[in-house]
């Protein structure tokens, strides 16, 4: 079947009663690596459902792979492999036995998914664990089972609903690099959802944004990042100095603790900045011409959509504070 | 804001105590499997009560216990006619028809309950002497004195009690024709009216609703919080551990007590207004209904404190509280039939049993009489009727029989109740000291 | 009240005072081990005021430390002290402390407002208090639009913030986060980072597990990493750095003529390596970060240089969690 | 800065200790103390693609590894993990159920037949096998239907592995449907197995000839009859308690409640009023009812056996359209 989407939606609603968790959202997946990106609740996980044939559409229609999203449910789920966000493993059963099973129920007869789930278990990097309980995992190597269980069956597309989520660096590393092999080495499709920009940007090329089940952006992600030029610097000692002294040149500052990002405001900033430097005694530990990274995107993006980062200055200002009287005397002091 | 709390210990024991019981009645309120168990103990006990209605409406059937209603010499004069005015039962040319003036055959109905049921006293033990023979035909029968007086005991148509302290029955010795055909209708209802309040308060509330209701509130109160996670929050509060058990069980106890509450009285109220007796309501019941509502607040207490206690102590806590359930039921069996048991002071059941089986006798002290007079129904079943019929014991007898028991304790009814609610009492403090013990000593993961 | 059964000595006092000169955290040679598997070997620490990032990789005791604190867990071994008082046998010094725990499971079945209310409560605040210090904290961690829907209804990232507010409510001196970052989406992440840095600037005592590194860099230097089980380092996360100078550090600059900076640096005593991988890109290898870079911006600034970038690899949490450990899962 | 000289106090054993400063701008005077690591070992970790070309077996197959997965979860390892207390006592009640076989056998080595027709097959003693209620149906069968059906649907939910299985070309009723004939399928092996053995070490130990055969295989045949009854019965009410509910202990509870709460209520009724009729609310006791009539056993109540019957059919009935209901509308996501 030829088809020159991977996922193509068309008007696709999805409402539980008055709430609606799929606003009419016209998304088209191409083959390659994709992020689907959105806060909480923005209806990820219902758009993976939907698409999967689990749930049904309340209007709407969507291919997948060249199927009806409605009616070969069954012909999706056999050709696609799916992680699912939450635990999803059965904690008793060891790994490779849950493996295997998920590739049972794919219709692989037992030998032929056991080979396979031996095969899909060294690729994910748990060849040695393989015969060890679920419940001893931890949560990368969790998280890598679950992959395992999705690509078992080598399918066209894998989607994976938060897969980095969780993971402390090497777990999470493995788990992209996994991900990204799978697209430029396996030539598969991966539609993979996330919070960390970061893990989007190394695996993906292009990228949707819902935002409150609408969509909100859609495209290549290098398309998508236009924003302000800004050169970034990892301040250590001095720092409140420096930033009084930038300020003073002229030159715009924001501020996040050690880190701090100046406008670029012509070609002689770094030269500037180099210069306060200097001038208050601060090392400049890093300096870069700062990549507007997908997080920034998408706060802009919220940020038009309402939203706004929040700061808080109103905790000491509360009626609790009169209760820290009795506290230990190093305790009491300092403060705002 | 200078804060005034903590005055004292209690009155942030009493915050503490609230947040968490208030919190915890919520929880089983948004709990639909709460409603669902509630809801079917509701509807058991309502359909026993259905039965109880249907029995209390239907007519039982007279029986002739005597037999006197029948016509032995074919002469159209019913036995009882002919031996009240003295003429042969057995000769059919003997009847009061010959009498003069000749006297009309009465209908055989008239010889059917003729002897109303009247043993209208209460303490058998003081009174050796009752009876009284409403159709007369001990008193107006022509027999000599000495006739009248078969159990020679002086008095003429009377019965006599003996009671037995060896077997703890008593004897009855009737003089023939006296309150040998009782009123089954009247002796049936309040027997099966007795062993109703009886049986639904041992088996129904303290057997059926005290065990299963705690068996699905009470196992997971604090277990269901350890394993979801949801225990983290409270346990990182000033509050020590014991406290959190027992203020838990507040919280268990606000659903539970006021549920009993409830039925009790409704099951008062209707018993009351439909049972047998003269009156419109039966307003000395509520004595027996409040020593049930005593046993099962009490025995859902325990039963709480106990299966709380072994959700703390194993994962699988629910695994040990089948077969204390199974005890129990033979407990209860073992109670009904053999109060005097020592089992029985090993289980929770036999003493909440015993606080009903005491009301039970305070409010109805003639109960071992009234049982006793059931099987003996006006001595047919003894064989010494006048007439000697093959007949069973009264209807509702065996029911009141299955149902009563006697105190086990060898106290009287009040030593008996204030014994077992502090026996009680006792079990809930212990299970709750253990049962913090092993929650201080348990680490959450 | 209620017999403090476990209790040995003397009875617990009911108004507990805490110790004036004890550090809020005391950990004295801490292990915790589960039968043949040890979660937490040996730790000793001890911590008063401001934000400390306790790193590791999954499973490497962080959850354990927090647990041993918060008296979910006994110590096999060690003394643990909270406020001074050892919070197995006391609950009595949670009076101070806030606990986000790790797991996601929360009162679904209860608003928000009503679950932050019940549990200031058990900190023995009325009714009414305890209502005022709800809206308080949920404004705070900016619930407040949504405190009367059910906690079942939350974004991850709405639960994560109704859980600190639930620890905040009693406005502790000692809060700890057991990844109170995880599955936040970026918003939320950056609400929670700047409350998390408030609390830190306001002198309380802050503890937060991470194993996303770029974040804990973002709100502290100061960090402990664990490994193991096993407190592998604690401080500054740069004096760390500076600790292990038997691996030389790379810097790498960017400009426009690398050999012409390159003279000139050389100067530097802390200088002991030079490499040139392009043309317009230099790199230093030096023992003394420090010292290199309080000489750096005058060099650059006096001879002027034209540097676009500067870029130290080896020093972030990554790069030091990778060394430390050896690169080993 | 004047917290820098808090004290912590000098016998505070502390060997890592630092003074943490606040969050940033934390200027000269950092401590750090570093432990080494004690070894150092690097992997290298290379993932070679291995694409795989093979055709997936169509629906029955699929349905067979369901049913596959948890019934040979009781005897293996690798399948569904059946809990351990379930499986001890799987074992003992099969055990338990063949003390009828082992009497038999008993008495027909010793040659006493007296003792011998006391336990050997006949009309109540089949009976006795399947429905008999002290202690087969009070303690034994409730039970093991009760620990199997504890947590079989909603397992899933908690586990969160329904959005696993389900993301698989499942259909939601193969899959519970499977559940229940693997459920049903391990209490028949428990209830049906040792029936078979108790007739045929019966035929064996006796030496019975085809005339014997002829005459009881029927009756044999009916008591299969009444066990698949009992087994279908207690596995739909089982199965529908454990889809409407979340977790593992409710089902298992509710449907020991079921069965001898209504059973004992039931006795209630017939102890005070004197009245059979109550029991057809037990399932246990309509089954047993049909059993009797059908195996020719005494007949213990009053009213017609028909009635029964139809009060199972309607357990049934109830029982499959509520986890009918619960499978269509089931949450994928995990609760």
């Amino acid at each position: 079947m030829t088809y020159e989407w991977v996922i193509e939606t068309k008007e696709l609603t999805k409402s539980y009663g008055p709430h609606v968790a799929l606003d009419s959202l016209s998304i088209n997946v191409p083959k390659g690596a994709t992020g689907l990106l959105g806060p909480n609740g923005a209806g990820k996980s219902t758009f993976f459902k939907t698409i999967l044939g689990l749930i049904q559409a309340t209007s709407g229609e969507g291919k997948v792979l060249g199927h009806d999203i409605r009616t070969e449910g069954l012909d999706i789920r056999s050709k696609i492999g799916y992680m699912p966000e939450y635990e999803a493993l059965d904690n008793d059963m060891d790994a490779i036995h849950q493996v295997r099973y998920s590739g049972e129920l794919l219709g692989m007869n037992p030998v032929v998914a056991m080979a396979r789930a031996h095969t899909a278990m060294e690729y994910v990097g748990l060849g040695e664990l393989r015969y060890r309980p679920i419940s001893s995992f931890s949560t990368g190597m969790k998280q890598a089972t679950k992959l395992a269980c999705a690509i078992i069956h080598d399918p066209q597309l894998i989607i994976a609903d938060e897969p980095s989520n969780g993971l402390d660096a090497t777990a999470r590393d493995s788990m992209l690099t996994t991900l990204y092999n799978m697209v430029h080495s396996g030539g598969r499709s991966v539609l993979m959802s996330s919070h960390l920009m970061e893990d989007v940007e190394r695996v993906c090329d292009s990228m949707v944004l819902l935002h409150k089940g609408k969509l909100a952006a859609q495209g290549r992600i290098e398309d998508l990042k236009a924003i302000d030029r800004e050169i970034e610097i990892h301040v250590w000692g001095s720092a409140d100095e420096l930033e009084q002294a930038m300020s003073q040149e002229g030159l715009e500052v924001r501020r996040e603790g050690r880190i701090m990002r100046i406008k670029h405001d012509g070609e002689h900033t770094t030269h500037r900045i180099l210069k306060c430097a200097a001038h208050t005694g601060a090392q400049i530990r890093r300096m870069h011409e700062y990549e507007a990274s997908l997080e920034d995107l998408f706060i802009v993006i919220m940020e038009r959509f309402g939203y706004g980062v929040k700061s808080s200055e109103d905790l000491l200002a509360s009626p609790a504070e009169a209760r820290r009287v009795d506290a230990p005397e190093h305790m009491g002091g300092s403060g705002s | 804001m200078a804060k005034d709390r903590g005055e004292t210990i209690w009155t942030a024991l009493d915050r503490k105590a609230t947040a968490i019981a208030e919190f915890t009645m919520r929880q089983y309120r948004t709990r639909i499997s709460t409603w669902v168990v509630l809801g079917v103990g509701f509807l058991s006990i309502s359909v026993v009560l259905l039965f109880y209605i249907d029995a209390m409406n239907t007519e039982i059937e007279a029986i002739d216990n005597d037999g006197d209603s029948f016509d032995s010499d074919g002469d159209g004069y019913v036995d009882g006619q002919e031996f009240k005015l003295g003429t042969d039962v057995y000769d059919e040319f003997s009847h009061p028809g010959l009498f003069n003036p000749p006297i009309q055959p009465e209908p055989a109905s008239m010889y059917i309950n003729e002897d109303d049921y009247d043993w209208d006293y209460s303490d058998a033990r003081s009174v050796a002497s009752t009876g009284y023979d409403d159709d007369g035909d001990c008193r107006e029968s022509q027999l000599l004195d000495s006739q009248k007086d078969t159990n020679n005991d002086g008095i003429p148509c009377n019965i006599r009690i003996v009671f037995n302290s060896l077997t703890g029955e008593y004897q009855i010795f009737a003089d023939a024709g006296v309150d040998e055909d009782p009123d089954e209708d009247r002796y049936g209802k309040e027997a099966q009216h007795r062993a109703f309040v009886l049986a639904i308060g041992k088996l129904g509330f303290v057997f059926l609703l005290s065990i299963f209701i705690p068996l699905f509130l009470a196992t997971g109160l604090i277990r269901d919080e350890m394993t979801s996670g949801t225990m983290h929050y409270m346990t990182a509060k000033p509050i020590a551990r014991g406290e959190i058990f027992l203020y838990r069980m507040l919280g268990y106890l606000g659903i539970v007590w006021p549920y009993m509450l409830i039925m009790c009285v409704l099951m008062a109220l209707i018993s009351g207004l439909l049972g047998p007796g003269d009156q419109f309501f039966r307003f000395a019941d509520l004595g027996v209904w409040f020593s049930v509502l005593i046993a099962a607040l009490l025995a859902t207490l325990v039963y709480g404190m106990l299966f709380s206690f072994l959700g703390v102590l194993w994962k699988y806590g629910i695994i040990l509280a089948l077969p204390i359930a199974a005890w129990e039921l033979g407990m209860a069996l073992l109670s009904m039939s053999v109060p005097e048991s020592t089992f029985l002071r090993m289980s929770i059941v036999g003493w909440s049993m015993s606080i009903i089986d005491s009301g039970a006798l305070l409010v109805w002290p003639d109960m071992d009489m009234f049982t006793q007079a059931g099987s003996w129904a006006g001595g047919s079943n003894e064989g010494n009727s006048f007439f000697s019929f093959e007949s069973e014991a009264l209807p509702g007898h065996g029911a009141l029989e299955w149902a009563q028991s006697d105190l086990g304790l060898g106290m009287g009814p009040y030593p008996t109740i204030i014994v077992s609610m502090m026996v009680l009492l006792a079990q809930a403090a212990f299970f709750w000291f253990i049962g913090q013990l092993v929650f201080k000593s348990k680490e959450i993961e | 009240m209620i017999p403090d059964v476990s209790q040995t000595g003397e009875a617990v006092e009911q108004q507990w005072v805490p110790q004036p000169k004890a550090p809020v955290v005391m950990l004295n040679n801490v292990g915790k081990t589960y039968g043949r598997y040890q979660a937490l070997g040996g730790v000793s620490l001890a911590l008063s005021g401001g934000v400390t990032g306790i790193l590791g990789l999954n499973g490497a005791g962080k959850s354990t430390l927090f647990k041993l604190l918060m008296g979910k867990l006994r110590a096999t071994q060690g003394e643990v002290r909270l406020f001074g008082t050892n919070p197995w046998k006391n609950p009595a010094p949670y009076a101070r402390v806030g606990y986000v725990p790790e797991n996601e499971s929360l009162h679904d079945w209860m608003t928000a407002f009503d679950f932050v209310t019940t549990f200031a409560r058990l900190h023995g605040l009325t009714r009414d208090e305890a209502k005022l210090e709800a809206e308080r904290v949920l404004e705070f961690v900016g619930l407040t639009d949504v405190m009367h829907k059910k906690i079942g209804r939350y974004s991850k990232g709405m639960r994560q913030r109704a859980k600190i507010a639930h620890a905040l409510v009693n406005d502790p001196d000692l809060i700890i986060l057991d990844e109170p970052l995880q599955g936040c989406d970026p918003l939320a992440r950056t609400t929670i980072m700047n409350v998390i840095r408030e609390l830190g600037r306001m002198g309380r005592t802050v503890l937060l597990s991470s194993h996303i590194l770029s974040e804990i860099e973002r709100i502290t230097e100061q960090i402990v990493i664990l490994h193991q089980g096993r407190l592998l380092a604690i401080g500054n996360v740069h004096a760390i750095r500076e600790q292990l100078d038997n691996i030389p550090h790379t810097i790498e600059l960017e400009c426009s003529d690398a050999k012409a900076l390159a003279r000139d640096v050389l100067s530097l005593d802390s200088v002991h390596g030079l490499q040139f991988p392009t043309t317009t890109k230099l790199r230093i290898f030096t023992h003394h970060l420090g010292e290199f870079h309080k000489h750096l911006p005058t060099i650059v600034v006096e001879n002027n240089h034209n540097v676009m970038n500067i870029n130290n690899p080896d020093d972030d949490l990554q790069t030091i969690l990778g060394y430390l450990t050896g690169g080993s899962r | 800065m004047s917290e820098d000289d808090v004290p912590i106090e000098a016998s505070t054993p502390v060997t890592g200790q630092s003074r943490m400063d606040a969050a940033w701008g934390s200027e000269s005077d950092s401590v750090a103390s570093v432990a080494r690591p004690s070894t150092q070992t690097g992997q290298v970790f290379e993932q070679v693609y291995k694409p795989w070309d093979g055709t997936l077996n169509p629906r029955w197959m699929r349905n067979w590894a369901i049913f596959r997965h948890h019934l040979l979860g009781i005897f293996r390892k690798g399948h569904r993990p059946w809990g351990v207390p379930t499986k001890l006592f799987l074992i003992f009640v099969f055990i338990a159920s063949m003390t009828d076989v082992a009497l038999t056998l008993l008495f027909a080595i010793l040659g006493e037949p007296g003792l011998y027709e006391l336990w050997g097959v006949g009309r109540n003693n089949l009976y006795a096998h399947v429905l008999g209620f002290f202690p087969r149906n009070m303690l034994f069968y409730p039970l093991v239907a009760a620990l199997l059906v504890g947590g079989v649907i909603s397992e899933d939910r908690s586990n969160g592995t329904s959005a696993l299985y389900f993301s698989r070309p499942i259909n939601r009723f193969d899959y519970v449907g499977m559940k229940y004939l693997a459920v049903a399928s391990i209490q028949a092996l428990i209830i049906l197995g040792t029936l078979m053995l108790y007739y045929f070490a019966d035929i064996l130990s006796m030496g019975r000839g085809w005339a014997w055969i002829i005459d009881t295989f029927p009756m044999f045949l009916t008591t299969m009859f009444c066990g698949v009854l009992l087994i279908v019965t207690y596995t739909s009410i089982g199965l529908a308690l454990s889809s409407v509910s979340r977790g593992k202990f409710f089902p298992g509870i509710a449907l020991l409640a079921i069965i001898l709460g209504t059973k004992t209520l039931a006795a209630i009724v017939e102890g005070l009023f004197d009245k059979s009729i109550l029991y057809l609310i037990s399932p246990y006791d309509s089954i047993a009812h049909v059993g009797q009539a059908l195996i020719g056993a005494n007949m213990m109540y009053d009213h017609p056996w028909v009635w029964s019957l139809v009060s199972v059919l309607a357990f049934n009935a109830i029982s499959l359209y509520v986890l009918s209901v619960r499978v269509s509308s089931m949450e994928v996501t995990r609760e």
